[in-house]
């Protein structure tokens, strides 16, 4: 038999070492794994690199992370939101290193990460200073830059339902990293609305087959950056 | 160019209106925040236009019925949005393959600055000490068929938007193709920027004269 | 309003001209686009590059297109086949050229030339001979090999339920390449079993978005390969 | 070693059950056309294997029943199979992520010819004339954490198929871990061929004999 289901987000995250990368889904609040994220900052490890779209918002999930001062490198598209005053701070202060890459560059590379490319070549960025330093090439006379993949040791991510196998489903555009964050870890730990049983899910409507998930905890009614901030809520 | 001219030209929503009339039926279209948003207010009677949101939707429909918001339905700009029958949700690496790959027709920008050659800046001013922050302009300018710019003529500070060679950094490398502002229409060619359509009133000099590069008129 | 229908078969592939490079849906039987194969067979087309896994079996679909001498060049994985005589005779004829490529490399420049990435690195079939000729470099201590995105024409793919704006769903096993195909042609030419109106088809379940498609046509109840061959039909 | 020498050993099945008891549970493990398939049959009690097969689909189940096969529903052997509860649909750029990005446990694959370093040649003899065909060997062995070849020792006009360098095209280089033949387990080391167990009245000087290089015993 085969269960990857655990107790809750502190057994899901308990493993996680100092130094670790971890890739964290969501855009925006959307799909942002904000339990497995409070999890992680109770558990204690620092040091982290975090490779994510955003840095979050308020004082909650990601950004309460930060605050915290437990990642010192974030690899990430747009690291400004509403709302969004840690990591500014952090790094100005020079406490958090910032690398910037173009949004689907960052999804590309993530990608090519979980599926045993190790380098690709994309339009992207070519002749703006995200592209110094890189290699170029020219192919069928146009300028592409050498990009490489991503992977990291953790993936946290939210899906609407799982299966005990780990097949995953979705809610609407919460999707965005999370497909491709699950293939490029080494361990990917999901939160998911529900957890059912082998055969609950239409095999033809998985979005995430199973052998990209190692562990999925039941939250049955995640938070949102959204509530917990009009709410008043700093964490932890 | 800095001398305040005083001219003002075509609204936000006329110049979405005018931008809209430029996409044609069935098209495939990114609006990204601030102005292009607007053009999905002002589809021309008789066409459809499919709009994607590089955060994994296409068939992006207008904002929801109070009360029905969906913290998980959002646009790129994380706003509230819905999806219309005959649309379908993928991740980031599907939905920027759309960008990358040129499927998508149109890619809707605002600016910084737009140079005579087509380069265009509009994600940082470069300035030390400002949070960079780059999204998907990269991506989309890189990748999509078509890139319309729409902006103010002038910044707040009145200095010209269109110039010989951008100051601030660049976004993508000779890519836009059109540029609609409150004064004119104006389209990115080999000779550089030409007219193709003044803002009723607004004269050809004035807008020249509020251009940081040379313009040629809409009849040369 | 957005209508992507054709009438029928012959209306969908009427436009391929000589010289064209086509992409086949399709992993043994399962989704192939038979009836779009058969109107191209009827519509003429000649000097055509095919690019599908397979070479087809008997002399139905695809081994019918061969045979009629109107593909000079197929680029695939596993041109061998039960029942597949057609391929060999041409190819030791001289008629038809093979470019060999392994399946997972197949796929994934595939995915490439749809994704506008012009080149990637692979493991895949370095050490082989069809490394032969190509360039390599290593990254972290391993050997790759530089593979090259794929693009074509037309791609001919089969689905099980189309909407209108040329959202897909398949059926099964079927899948395997049609909806990367689906990406990486200028015109996608799908035929479905059903065609439904937008809306009918949940948004969180479609496989290949409308985007990538272009000409849907109903085919309400395809043929098999292996039903046409029990029956002994050859084509035309 | 073209010698005939008369031994048997063990049976394909029993072949493809002693193969079985070295996949630990909850294995991802892909199998090949023909020996490979049977390791299927022979799940030790208890655990439980995944079967991805490369034309899209993990989750593999066993063949239908008779009358209930589906055209569309196959395996990399193009033969009927059945999806179990718990089974996922993907499209071949994804099912070769799977196996090119190393999540993929086990790849279980025959063989012309394995060499002590691994080297496998399992595609093609390179005759003039033969009709290459590749399929998803290469994919497998470069990139599955595990492979493990299953073949019988010798060929069927007695050639060695374990040999110090393959005469055959590589499919891959390096890549065989481990080597299940009728007569014994054999892992492939930085040392070359070491025994790891031999058929029951099978003497590691036979097998030595139709082995085309040194072995190591199993005591060593």
């Amino acid at each position: 038999m085969i269960n990857k289901r655990v107790l809750n987000p502190a057994e899901a995250v308990a493993d996680i070492a100092d130094g670790s990368s971890i890739m964290i889904g969501g855009f925006g609040e959307a799909g942002s794994p904000i339990e497995l994220i409070h999890a992680l900052i109770d558990q204690g490890a620092s040091d982290l690199t975090v490779i994510s779209n955003n840095t979050g918002s308020g004082e909650v999930g990601l950004a309460a992370l930060l605050k915290e001062r437990r990642v010192t490198k974030v690899i990430c598209s747009f690291p400004k939101t509403l709302n969004s005053t840690v990591f500014p701070e952090l790094y100005r202060e020079g406490f958090t290193e910032l690398e910037l890459v173009p949004q689907g560059t960052l999804a590309e590379r993530i990608r090519a990460g979980g599926a045993g490319v190790p380098a690709f070549y994309t339009p992207t960025a070519v002749g703006t200073p995200l592209a110094e330093g890189k290699e170029f090439r020219e192919f069928n006379g146009r300028d592409y830059l050498l990009e490489h993949g991503l992977a990291a040791d953790y993936s946290l991510i939210k899906g609407l339902a799982a299966d005990s196998h780990g097949n995953l489903l979705y809610n609407k555009t919460a999707r965005n990293f999370a497909p491709i964050m699950a293939m490029a870890a080494d361990v990917t730990i999901v939160q998911a609305a529900s957890v059912l049983e082998p055969g609950e899910i239409d095999p033809e409507i998985v979005v995430t087959p199973g052998i990209f998930v190692d562990r999925v905890v039941e939250v049955a009614d995640p938070a949102y950056e959204s509530e917990l901030i009009a709410a008043g809520v700093s964490y932890p | 160019m800095t001398q305040q001219t005083q001219v003002t030209g075509w609204t936000r929503e006329e110049m979405a209106q005018r931008l809209a009339q430029d996409i044609a039926n069935g098209s495939y279209v990114n609006l990204g925040i601030g102005i292009p948003e607007l053009v999905a207010k002002f589809v021309p009677e008789g066409r459809t236009f499919i709009y994607h949101t590089e955060n994994g939707l296409l068939g992006m429909g207008p904002s929801p019925a109070e009360g029905e918001a969906d913290p998980e339905l959002i646009n790129a700009g994380k706003r509230h949005v819905t999806a219309n029958p005959g649309s379908a949700y993928f991740h980031h690496a599907d939905s920027f393959a759309m960008i990358r790959g040129g499927h998508l027709d149109l890619s809707v920008l605002g600016a910084m600055q737009i140079a005579q050659n087509g380069d265009l800046a509009n994600w940082s001013t470069g300035k030390p000490g400002a949070i960079p922050a780059v999204g998907g302009a990269m991506d989309l300018v890189a990748g999509v068929k078509q890139v319309f710019v729409i902006t103010q003529h002038c910044t707040k500070t009145g200095d010209a938007k269109l110039v010989e060679s951008c100051s601030y950094p660049l976004t993508g490398r000779g890519v836009v193709d059109r540029v609609y502002t409150n004064l004119a229409v104006i389209d990115v060619t080999p000779d550089g920027f030409q007219v193709v359509e003044l803002c009723p009133g607004v004269e050809f000099e004035t807008v020249q004269e509020l251009t940081g590069a040379p313009l040629r008129s809409a009849s040369e």
